[in-house]
């Protein structure tokens, strides 16, 4: 006596509750299942900032969205299909996001006086109407969990805490998921608590089985597997993936991984991941701050070690000296910004793109440096390993940019072949490489590679090649301190010079224009991608052509930048920040980029890119 | 002399020692092609010249010591010694030198550094350095002022000092090093001074000797911004009436007084007629305790230098921060059978949880 | 209870006080309106309501009270209190306390700091402050955890510390913050207990009552992070044999164990009927050397809390640097007639080599 | 029997010798002999970077330059018409900057064998012909000196040291100058040792009498005075001028000056010249490192005092998290950075205009602030009062932008009545600024001042207006802790809208245009003020008609920047960096600023400039 099934192209749905209500967890379960069969996905997770802020207030939601779909998806979704909230806080906070027509979820047991006077509310919006326009599933979740479970030995509370199993079985059920693969996690999980393990799965299976029988739904949804490339595929999160490309780099390049860190949200789970990762020979120094972080990668890479460090903006800021020094060593060095809301201490929680200006210039004198930006989660992987790839072929910091969005959203990952990374082979110096005034056979510290302009990277421990470094100013080949004014000159030119020789080796912009005819380009850069990918396919549904391009690296650009610009007439460039990027374009190009900005704390709505596409290209056409 | 080089408690124990018969290394071969650019009468020259003649002491292989040091006249340093050598940034010397001890076991890690590099800007990472107790020998060159910035105070110098940032005298009481780093758990904690060759090779072959942060606090003169602040010190007869030697399991006397422990937990200088044997302070530089070390380094903060404690205050052993996070990282590799191969590599990325999709 | 006031000595003598017959404050008064955001269960809330209760008592203006923090759980602390306040960033709030307090004679200015914050990214400025005797307040809010960003350890955590960033357990040895305090010269070091108000409401008014830099340790459990730590001083029983309640000129003692001197200058905890009675230490406060007080803040450096000393361990009367700051500036001043006018500023623009060009 | 006169315009001297040998004593006495004259001049001191480099060696030279003129000068001049050589270090060091014709006096007494070995001459130049083509004078300078002293009862040694005095006296008598300013000054500064006191007195007098009595010289020169506008003068170095600037400020705002600052070259000495002026209630704290330098100062500010911090590059680094913190709070600070060589430690005695990126960008998150630029010496006293207005009018941080040549070099200045100076008054907010929900009087620090969009200062020791300030974001108006995507942009806009009203404030642009005609401009900032307006008065002189302007307000632009950029066919911009006020430029109005930069730790010659405007004049007049 199954229910009809519908079937859906894509579907949106955002878990949110207290704090401890468990809605990490429960969303990261349904993006497993929905990863297992097959859908393509996006997802959005979103904290409050406090530890555990006040149960039941605002401040204290937590909420995770998910994308999933039958076909290849670029964000987490503008707005929620379906809404979760186990309480009126989680109601509150969200309900703005919510389009009519919305499902929303609610958990009425929560519902109550106090909690509703917490947040404001002085009749349950349950009641007043407010809601008309949604379709509202008030169901007392936690009494029907306590209920189920009442064959357990546990306290009332701790059956109260399975509510989130409950919730996730009714929407196993409503979007016909099997609940197998969460009851295999559920029994790793608890595997020394018996009790909670089928208590937990009793809930699981309760919420499933409620779907079914219950009235409340009518019918169920189906969204089917996206047809993706072959391949064994994971879900994966951006600061995940990040930490796994320093690792791959590393085996990949035959060095040691020394990270130097000082825990940063939204960069510490970096550290946490590669603290966990010694058997893969990686070394993780938690340091006393940010400047001794930076220092103990440098001092790594001076001993011959893949330097690294991590970080989020205040400290990418305190790091400016110490980069500075690198940059006049030349030696390797990543250095990872997960960038969050500024200025100062700002919005520790929340996404931003504004760190791309201090990357570039954010240290004393003409200290050029690389720069690069993950553009999606999995694509953290890919970019630290261009970052690490970077820095040792160029004995060069490299600015790695990642930001909170990626850091935390995950989606699924076609795993790659081990072989198929790079291959990054690094080789120190071990002979002199030149002679000295009388013949004699020298090392000299600064004589470049003339492809590269990188200098010889000599270790100590290398019979014969001793020599000092320092953040003087040195003389051309031999590294000696020099004050000469031609000779500054000349280094000064030569390191800009590396870093715009990187160009060489990095592919030029690949421009996305499906129609062909577009005479509006939208370019971005990190984490906007998807926004604008996405924004791009909206619109050319209706009949506005638009081409997209996408940067990755920062510095230098593309060669084919230029080119790429100045083919358009009309050149708009999203970015959450005043527009960092397009005034570096805009300087480089003299192309009048027009920036398109938000600073939110979150990532863009492809609805509201597609929106300024949409008015671009028509004010192009209507002056035609 | 040499060293105890082949035990794992030595401050050299992994690094690579010149074969047995090789030629020893000289002076010459520790001396770099730089001109030294000290101010005439600097006490870093004598440091320089008593580095010289004792590296090769170590008899270590030259390619595997390193020195790094962080912005100040005494920074210099490095420039002039043919070994690795990095002349970093001011104050994060200690950081630099982490990392690379941490990443390296076969080195022979020296910081370099000065009473403003250390102890103004960079305190923080010298008391980091010091409780982490990582395998790094710490220089302190202390001439009591701002050398290269041309003579501002430091933490070091004497209140009342009279200086170009502080013309109606300094109001800050100057920190003793001693003091702070036994206050930071440091294993090793010494004092030598410039013009004093022989103890100072002494206290740094101790330093080198030591498994762990070692801080070695070297009084210096400058002559151009803070003339003869250690005369006394170095005039002969003042000296023995004022310098305390210590030495392991010695009575601390100078002259005809000696240190007692006061009631007050404290140590007081008194005649040796009028001590009471049983509370004469007999050195020890291994008790687990730091309290005795600490109350000698208090000897020197009233600034008089009337009674000065020179040679190891304290020594003791306790593991080091770069061997256990080696041992952790070798530990993991070992229990994973050897360093990760591509299959690790495959593993790791594939994780637990991976679906397949087929064409 | 009511502190001395109008002593100069006093660590408040130049903030206006309420007058006399005024109606006092109560704590209502230094409530603010925001929600209080700690997790339920929080040390924090503890100190909080002490300090609420704490601070009408001290008679002064509300508005003459500021308090500082840097970046953590415990710097939240500030928007709590209906003062002045700045929540500033991480590891810096000694240095805009600093240049308020020297600005400011007629402040009262209150450093609130977590054990990250403080001796991890802070450890300089906080060394500095306490060595100047800078007249600022500075509560530290151990918990031996970094809690703000969810759990990595502190460098105060116990060694071998399970953590999100030591997954295998921390290497680093802890400072014992007392320690690195009195290593630093400071002048007046404290320790108590978020869940001991009666305590804790003491060493605040010694602390306020100071004229100079006061570091008050707070022993502060994280319910989520790192729960229990110090449960056994929470424990009536435990905490009779295991805290030694300092107070000054009384013998330091716990339960039926003493402290007393040993030969090789530390403390040691004996039974009682074991000591020899002129072993026995009786606790000064104010005695010029911290070696007393150093040695006992070594009981605790091993991490058991089996012997804890809990109050104030060293308080001495040293000039503080904005007073001597001030007072240098005023007598540059009073010397030179009162506040510069016009015509002084003149003669300073015009210096003493001038020439005239007339038309 | 005097010799005959010769009248000159201007002319250019460099004195150079040993660290030791007192160049720069002087260098500062001609230059006062030169201002107490009547002259116009400018001058600029070169030190080595070691405190006392070995004697005799290139490493060991230190000089002094002084441009002199009777009319008004704007550098210190390309290249030497004199050069006073005490050594053979000195010769050679300076060689290459003199023009062929040029007089060298040198002291033949250093030209020994040791001497000139230390620097590689095989042969002493003196004698091989290659000094053929300039005016030498070969003198013993030290033994005529010891000579003339021979009555004085000193030591060998001292009779040496005073050969520069005797130097000294030869050039005044050669450019017919009294020797009677130096001898009050040397009464003044010996007036304790009388030995020397008579010593140096006798040297001065014998020198200015050999000129007199030896054929060497054939004649004397005349520079006559400048027509200067009337007043009082002085002269005056920048840091001394920008120390002045400070106090000035504070005095005229009614403020307390507190400097939190940490030693740097080359800003070390307005640390200095501010500790010493305790009596006009000046406080400088020498803090641990630069961070608790600009912390105290931003405590300072919170308290209500003018809170300034100086430093150079690698300090502004430093600083960086900080200033981002004030820019949070809005609250007045001064920001003082002297700009010197970089990347890293780089070239801290020389200097470079290589800051200002950083200084606009070094921050996390979008963190404007306010960035202005002294053109000159004494611009310095101007600038930095008008540092101060923009951070009190507007509560904000000001980077003040001086540079090593600026610092150190002087020039004559018309001293200011103090009633001249601006009018600072700041006026604390003492009372309640709104009202809470409930109707009650409530102090709202976030609520602006509608004009500048500042926000009020409401400091402790206030009743009734407690409140609290901090880095994370807060709600507009009321300040409280907010993580709002609204509000966050809302309050982004405002705090970058406050800066850019800051354009409302400042005046236009001025175009220094004599011909009227020019298709050409060559705009600057800073300190290359002088050497363009220099080379713009040569090139006209050729008939290459150009237009000069200058920007002394980095962020924000005058207003009517665009239109003056937009004004010409071709504008360059002279920056001692590669290029970073011409990317701004660029960036901000589309106009292909084209950039001419140098970066040799050496201010441009005015030579270099006017040939870069001929060859663009004459390359535009090509395509006509
Ligand atoms: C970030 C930074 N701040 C300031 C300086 C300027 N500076 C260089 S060395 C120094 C102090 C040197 O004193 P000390 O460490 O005692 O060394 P010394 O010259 O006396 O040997 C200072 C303030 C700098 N180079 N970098
Ligand atoms: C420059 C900088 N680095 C790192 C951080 C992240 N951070 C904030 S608080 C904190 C540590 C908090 O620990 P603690 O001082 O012990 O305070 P608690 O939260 O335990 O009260 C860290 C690492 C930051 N805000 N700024
Ligand atoms: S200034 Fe002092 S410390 Fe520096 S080199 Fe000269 S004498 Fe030595
Ligand atoms: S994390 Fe710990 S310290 Fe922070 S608020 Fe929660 S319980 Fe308190
Ligand atoms: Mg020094
Ligand atoms: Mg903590």
């Amino acid at each position: 006596m199954s229910k009809p099934v519908q079937q859906l192209e894509r579907v949106v749905i955002r878990f949110a509750g207290d704090s401890g209500d468990g809605m990490q967890l429960t969303g990261d379960r349904f993006t497993s299942d929905a990863a297992f069969h097959g859908n393509d996905l996006s997802t959005l997770p979103n904290f409050p900032a406090e530890i555990r802020a006040p149960q039941g207030t605002i401040h204290g939601v937590s909420s995770f969205q998910l994308h999933i779909a039958d076909h290849d998806v670029l964000t987490p979704g503008d707005s929620p299909d379906v809404l979760v909230a186990m309480n009126p806080a989680a109601l509150k906070a969200n309900l703005a996001d919510l389009p009519r027509g919305a499902t929303i979820i609610v958990d009425t047991d929560e519902f109550n006086r106090r909690n509703l006077a917490k947040v404001g509310y002085a009749v349950s919006p349950l009641d007043d109407g407010s809601l008309e326009s949604y379709h509202v599933h008030a169901l007392p979740l936690t009494s029907i969990t306590v209920d189920a479970l009442a064959e357990h030995a546990l306290t009332r509370k701790d059956k109260e805490r399975a509510k989130n199993m409950f919730a996730l079985g009714l929407l196993s059920w409503l979007y016909t998921r099997p609940t197998s693969t969460t009851e295999r996690f559920i029994k790793t999980k608890f595997a020394k608590k018996p009790d909670l393990l089928a208590a937990n799965v009793a809930a699981l299976r309760a919420g499933f089985n409620y779907g079914e029988t219950t009235e409340d739904f009518a019918h169920t949804y189906q969204v089917s597997a996206a047809s993706m490339p072959e391949g064994t595929y994971r879900n994966i999160t951006g600061n995940v993936a990040l930490s796994y490309g320093l690792v791959a780099a590393a085996h990949r390049a035959g060095l040691r991984l020394v990270l130097g860190s000082y825990p940063i949200t939204p960069a510490s789970d970096i550290l946490h991941v590669l603290s966990g990762l010694k058997r893969f020979g990686v070394t993780t120094l938690q340091a006393e701050d940010e400047i001794a972080g930076v220092g103990i990668a440098i001092g790594a890479s001076f001993g011959g070690a893949l330097g690294v460090t991590t970080t989020s903006g205040p400290g990418l800021a305190l790091k400016a000296e110490a980069i500075g020094l690198a940059v006049s060593l030349e030696l390797p060095l990543v250095v990872v910004n997960v960038q969050r809301g500024g200025p100062s201490t700002g919005l520790p929680t929340k996404t931003e793109q504004a760190d791309l200006l201090q990357a570039l210039f954010g240290r004393n004198g003409e200290s050029p440096v690389a720069v690069i930006a993950p553009a999606s989660p999995t694509d953290c992987f890919d970019a630290a390993i261009e970052a690490c790839r970077i820095a040792t072929a160029y004995r060069t910091p490299v600015i790695l940019l990642s930001d909170g969005y990626l850091a935390n959203g995950s989606e699924p990952w076609k795993v790659p072949g081990t072989s198929d990374l790079p291959d990054l082979t690094v080789t120190f110096t071990t002979e002199p490489n030149g002679v000295d005034a009388d013949g004699n056979p020298q090392f000299q510290p600064f004589l470049r590679d003339p492809e590269t302009l990188a200098r010889p990277w000599a270790i100590p421990g290398t019979p014969g090649l001793e020599h000092r470094i320092g953040g003087i100013e040195k003389a051309d080949i031999t590294g000696n301190i020099s004050y000469d004014p031609d000779n500054h000159e000349l280094m000064t030119a030569l390191r800009a010079g590396k870093i715009a020789k990187i160009a060489d080796t990095i592919p030029d912009l690949v421009v996305d224009d499906p129609d062909g005819d577009a005479r509006v380009l939208m370019i971005g850069w990190g984490s906007t991608y998807g926004p604008i990918r996405q924004a791009a396919r909206s619109a050319r549904l209706t009949g506005h052509h638009v081409a997209t391009t996408h940067l990755r690296h920062l510095n230098p650009f593309p060669h084919n930048t230029a080119e790429v610009l100045r083919r358009y007439e009309r050149v708009i460039m999203p970015e959450m920040n005043l527009g960092q990027c397009a005034m570096l374009l805009r300087a480089a190009y003299l192309v009048d980029v027009q920036s398109h900005t938000a600073v939110r704390g979150l990532p863009f709505k492809a609805s509201e890119l597609a929106e300024v596409i949409r008015t671009t290209v028509d004010g192009l056409e209507a002056t035609k | 002399m040499s060293i105890d080089l082949g035990m794992p408690s030595s401050g050299v124990a992994f690094v690579p020692h010149l074969p047995d018969g090789a030629t020893p290394l000289g002076r010459k071969d520790f001396t770099s092609d730089q001109d030294v650019r000290w101010c005439p009468g600097c006490g870093d020259y004598a440091i320089l010249a008593a580095m010289q003649g004792f590296l090769p002491e170590l008899g270590l292989r030259r390619e595997n010591i390193v020195f790094i040091s962080g912005i100040g006249c005494s920074s210099r340093f490095p420039y002039y010694l043919d070994t690795y050598g990095m002349h970093s940034i001011h104050g994060r010397a200690p950081t630099f030198a982490t990392g690379l001890a941490t990443a390296r076991e076969d080195l022979s890690v020296w910081v370099i550094t000065g009473d403003g590099d250390s102890l103004s800007i960079g305190g923080n990472h010298l008391i980091h350095a010091l409780r982490r107790n990582v395998n790094i020998k710490i220089l302190l060159f202390n001439n009591e002022i701002y050398g290269l910035t041309k003579g501002q105070y430091s933490p070091t110098s004497r209140a009342g000092t009279v200086s170009k940032s502080s013309p109606l005298g300094s109001l800050d009481t100057p920190f003793t090093p001693v003091s702070v780093a036994l206050g930071a758990e440091a294993t090793f904690v010494a004092r030598t001074m410039d013009s004093d060759r022989k103890h100072l090779t002494e206290v740094l072959h101790a330093a080198a000797r030591h498994r762990g942060a070692a801080l070695v606090e070297i009084y210096q003169n400058c002559p151009i911004f803070n003339d003869g602040a250690f005369d006394v010190l170095k005039d002969k007869d003042q000296a023995a009436a004022r310098i305390l030697w210590l030495q392991d399991g010695e009575e601390v006397a100078a002259g005809d007084h000696v240190a007692v422990r006061a009631d007050d937990g404290s140590i007081q200088i008194v005649p040796r007629a009028t001590a009471s044997p049983t509370r004469i302070v007999r050195h020890s530089i291994d008790t687990e305790h730091p309290s005795s070390a600490f109350a000698l380094s208090r000897l020197t903060s009233d600034g008089t230098l009337a009674h000065v404690p020179m040679g190891v205050f304290r020594q003791i052993s306790r593991p080091t921060y770069d061997d256990m996070v080696r041992g952790q990282v070798s530990a993991a590799v070992d229990a994973g059978g050897g360093p990760a191969t591509d299959a690790d590599l495959a593993g790791l990325l594939a994780g637990r949880d991976t679906w397949t999709v087929s064409g």
